[in-house]
């Protein structure tokens, strides 16, 4: 009985709905010719002007050819791309919603993926909003970017390093993804027709393996916008996925015993000492690498608001209202750049097997490094557990919340989260650094 | 022109009601399929809203808490 | 004995205010003349130059003369109604504040007219502050609109319109207010000589009846600029009165029988429903109508924000600080588009008369559907309380509210709030769609 | 022991360091003879080009130098005069965090100061991010601090004023500072060679007598923007510094016995008159000083939104996130201009001496105007308090809160604040208005 | 140039001076007025300040609250 | 291109390195400096994190607080 009256609104439904789409072709005959004939110009009707703007149409034809230079005529590319792209975009809101998968960046990225990918509304070229976003925000000047990383340095607590800089090392040697990537990219360069990455390319390419996003965003704007799309969902994708990528890599690389590893209580450190600390690195940042001075410096500033202790309402707003709007134009912004024609290509593929790559040597290098370290120690005092090493790639406090759950599966006593907080907060100066060197090397030309 | 504003007004009312129509049908085609998904049980008391904490946020606070307890334990017993 | 004290203290303040004038005057004599001596040039005295630039002077006098290309010279506008625009804009502060009307808005428009007509003070020619506001959030890319539409979509829950999908039918109906009001606009323009409304000015106001403020300012915006300060008058000012308009209209085409008839309670609606509806809206909208993306896309992704739960740090951001920064702009630089030379004209008393007929019909036309769907409905139980229709022309939640007060008044049982809100969430759509198709239509000549 | 295994792990990290160094020269040798090779044009090897961009280098070497457009050379600026407004930087830094300087506004610019110093890097450059904060927020159109007026205004409470209207008098005499330091500018231009301001120079210069922050950027952005910097550093330090400079001047000027009165309590003010006052005071600014109305105006806005009580959102917006975001940003657009070859010059030193004598006869008028009050006052029940007119300076609500303890030493139950909140509220009025006049008597030119 | 500061002076004392004594009189002569309309019954408790919510919102709220009420009580008695 | 990547490899993890080091370097010796300086006692209980009131406002809020009072004994003994 339910069955039935259900099927009869149904079929009310279908009868309104073609009554309706009859309504809008109706005068398709009856102003048509009464236009024409008024005009004698030929004039598209409304309903056919219309048509003609329908994303329907966009998805089943193709795109206007484009002519080079040379008058060499290329096909346009066909519509069911965009709506590839589409899927491709709910597909990361679906990760976001669903499997948590840096939900606050992936929404806004996929949504504005989507939105860009919409044929004949121009969402992403020049005069629309996501254009006006991603010029604004990151194209012209990284403003984004460098806003997210004050309010991460708002929200940072670099305690756990200034209680035991040593650990600062670990963050250094995960760097050690970021460069092999980049080689890796040149090689596919000189080894596939279909891929064609520049240096500059390489290197944004390569600070996927920073696992940092504003610091991918920031330097894929300045040396590879065209494929800051890919870069920036491959960097947020790994970073979601680092409890699946690193513990396979972080049990290979290590014996039972070097996981049971128990380290010494952290000592407490000084406010004053957490003031000094994003002074010192800025200057230090300052002498050493100009190029990196706007990311450090502005995760130092958010830091420096967080702990002077007299700018609280500055610190709490840069860490909550003025990070989450940034963080949606943001996310749009880069959205923007999922366009089916710059992300549906080979290289694109490239990237995501070179962002694995990137993630994984990243990882192995941290542990390796820690456990290098503790061949050097003088003392078994101040070994240190191999598995804080991959905390070193950054992607807080993802990483450092993985060397605690290996750690924990090692030794049910033995948290390992501070220990591990620390390498994980050097690793986020440590890829700002790294992109600065790019920056400063392949930036210029 | 008053002849476009007429046609404007044709096409116009015609799309929003094929697109308010097509809206319908989607609700109730989608309503029929997802009340077929099994509930939830993770989030039973769901009402809507925005009142609540993020649920990711809430396992991991967890165990950052047992983490932090630890430590202090350690601490205070050394 | 208080009132000679008072007295007293008058005169000493006004002999205070004549020797503080004296002071200013003075130089005048003595400085001048020693300048032109000194200069030997026509120098103007800085008294002189400052008199030239008080409001006071601009308000007595008439603008600088504008000559066109044939040479023909107009006479400048008379200051006298700058002033008349200083006491619209008090005016809409006063409506604002005493009355309740929107005040959100119409404070910040109200001041926001007030310094677009200060003489001498160009606050809302370029260079100036309103100016900047103005081409940066509405002008150039329609910003603010679309930012508001992302807050009202993380305020608004679509669940009384899932639970009961065919309301949607009724925002349809009552958008038919937008194209009678076009058709007005076309008709005036034909009939008096004052007024001129291209299509495009036809189609802004027409908008007006789909009594939904952000997308009135975005097609106003694209569509008829100058004609922005009335439309967005006129749209929140009949918002405001819609508790005034509707209920008249509403009783006269209702029978007491059935403002009286009851609704079934609505059925529970699952998260999973909320958070698939704003994906399938715009998926929908950008197979239809890519042109209407923009606004459908914005107010989709506020819900998506609100409904699914992982990110809600960027939903109550939307929802609250952005939209509340964003509003004080967008008010301000709607104000900026009060000018006298503007807004004092035959054509804003056209709009106003227009958008007062726009709500009506929209408020008709959505009762009228409901009678409709009654007439064809196979079972008594499906009814739909006819009162519900109006609340189909958007201004939410004023318009669901009207329609639950009124059928208070017939049937003191029977709470409409709940229903209403069906057809007034379908209501926006349903009027940001008219604006995409009105857009995709007459906005690419 | 402790000290031994320190001093063992110090050397390990020197060795570490060293190694790394060497890791870094060591291509030096083998790449760049390699790639000269290769290449057989003179390319700069990595390290090479990376050491040319190091901030040491350009701490130690003269920039590059300029040859003005008679083919006169002057030799570019000695890196190391960089290095020393990094250290007025960090001065600044540390005299908001340990003295409690003005710490929202002095950490922001002492920070952007170092950024826009650090050499090679180019942040305060058109192309860098300090550049696009200062000339978006600041220089192209004076957004930031009328912003920050708006959250003022909606922080500001005019009761004192409306109470007790004639302490408005006292606002204005404070004002006497600004003109006379306008004066002194131009003296010393006049008398030493090394100094050179323009009559813009010098107003943008006296401002800083307004003690009020936004008020002085706003003007120096107009009228003098290489001295920005400079203008705005001394108005903040002095504001921060009112209770060590008025105290001995407010003492000189008065006897014991004046110190000691009494005011009678204020009335209580109705929420009617708090409405109207904002409305009123932007009426009378926009027929005498129209070139006030942006200052003014923004003030009173935001005093609307605070009292008029129906858009309480849009008023706690506007004091909270709005004001820090924007004070956030305004700082490091204001420390931008702190680059060394606009800051360190004779000039600077002009205007940290003109900025304390603008403060200090600023206080005098206050308080002698207070006691010229007196003397023209009938009855001896309206006497005013004259310790009250230093606060005329505005610099709100420190120079208030120094009237009060200034009070109690006379009079330890001689609670003076409330009193000294009217001219203090006033002075912001007033230095807004001084603002406005040089404005339209200067900027024109 | 120092004359031209002298007149700044003058002319910028004066005009703020004359600001001022006019807002005086101004909030002299509003605050009389003002002063005499009828005491406001529907806010007699306001002080100043943000700290209240909107008197807009109240009633309504309270409106939308019984309609809510009304609607559960139907729920849970049919 | 690829010799040129390993350049790039080369340099940047020197440079990373270096970096990194001469901060473990500068955290030990200001760690060692700092600690030195006596315990500050206006900030005790300070612990880290953004939850207290600015300590600026404190004492003279207390003062406004002491005037107000002031105030309303006066007008109330009046
Ligand atoms: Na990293
Ligand atoms: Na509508
Ligand atoms: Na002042």
């Amino acid at each position: 009985m339910h069955k039935y009256r259900y099927t009869m609104r149904m079929k009310w439904l279908a009868c309104l709905s073609l009554a309706a789409l009859a309504f809008v072709l109706m005068p398709m005959d009856l102003f048509a010719s009464e236009l024409s004939a008024e005009t004698a110009v030929e004039e598209k009707s409304k309903v056919e002007s219309l048509w003609q703007s329908t994303g329907l149409k966009g998805f089943i034809e193709r795109g206007q050819p484009v002519v080079d230079a040379d008058g060499v005529e290329t096909p346009g590319q066909h519509g069911i791309l965009k709506l590839v792209m589409i899927l491709v975009g709910l597909l990361l809101i679906y990760l976001g919603i669903a499997k948590k998968f840096e939900p606050l960046l992936l929404i806004p990225i996929g949504f504005g993926g989507i939105l860009a990918n919409i044929p004949n509304a121009g969402i992403a070229e020049p005069g629309g909003f996501l254009y006006a976003f991603y010029s604004s925000g990151i194209g012209d000047v990284p403003i984004f970017p460098l806003l997210i990383f004050l309010g991460v340095g708002a929200m940072t607590d670099f305690g756990p390093l200034l209680a035991n800089p040593k650990t600062a090392l670990l963050g250094a040697a995960a760097q050690f993804g970021i460069f092999t990537t980049l080689i890796g990219a040149l090689w596919l360069t000189d080894t596939f027709d279909s891929i064609n990455f520049s240096i500059q390319d390489a290197s944004a390419i390569g600070i996927i393996g920073g696992a940092d996003g504003p610091t991918a965003i920031f330097l894929a704007g300045k040396l590879a916008p065209d494929l800051l799309g890919a870069i920036a969902v491959a960097a947020y994708s790994y970073m979601a996925l680092v409890p699946i990528i690193q513990p396979p890599i972080m049990r290979l690389l290590t014996t039972k015993a070097e996981r049971e590893i128990e380290m010494k209580q952290l000592r407490p450190v000084r406010q004053i000492e957490k003031i000094v600390f994003p002074l010192s690195v800025l200057l230090l940042c300052a002498l050493l690498l100009p190029s990196a001075t706007p990311l450090v410096g502005m995760l130092m500033l958010g830091n420096l608001f967080k702990e002077c202790g007299v700018v609280d309402r500055l610190s709490k707003t840069a860490a909550n209202e003025l990070i989450n709007i940034v963080t949606i134009m943001l996310g749009l912004a880069v959205g923007s750049k999922l366009q089916a024609d710059k992300f549906l290509s080979t290289e694109t593929l490239g990237i995501i097997v070179l962002g694995l790559i990137a993630f994984s040597i990243g990882t192995a290098s941290g542990v390796l490094m820690a456990k290098l370290m503790n061949k050097l120690a003088k003392t078994d005092g101040g070994k240190i557990n191999p598995l804080i090493g991959s905390a070193g790639v950054s992607a807080v406090p993802m990483a450092a919340r993985v060397s605690n759950k290996v750690g924990l599966e090692a030794n049910s006593h033995n948290y390992l989260l501070m220990h591990a907080m620390g390498p994980n907060v050097a690793g986020v100066i440590g890829s700002a650094v790294a992109a600065g060197v790019l920056l400063a090397l392949t930036g210029g030309g | 022109m008053i002849a476009e504003g007429f046609e404007l007004m044709v096409v116009g009312m015609g799309v929003v009601f094929s697109f308010l129509v097509m809206l319908v049908i989607l609700m109730r085609v989608s309503g029929a399929l997802l009340n077929k998904l099994p509930e939830p049980e993770t989030a039973p008391a769901r009402v809507g809203g925005n009142g609540q904490t993020s649920q990711t946020e809430q396992p991991q606070t967890a165990k950052v808490a047992v983490a932090v307890a630890a430590a202090y334990r350690k601490r205070h017993g050394a």
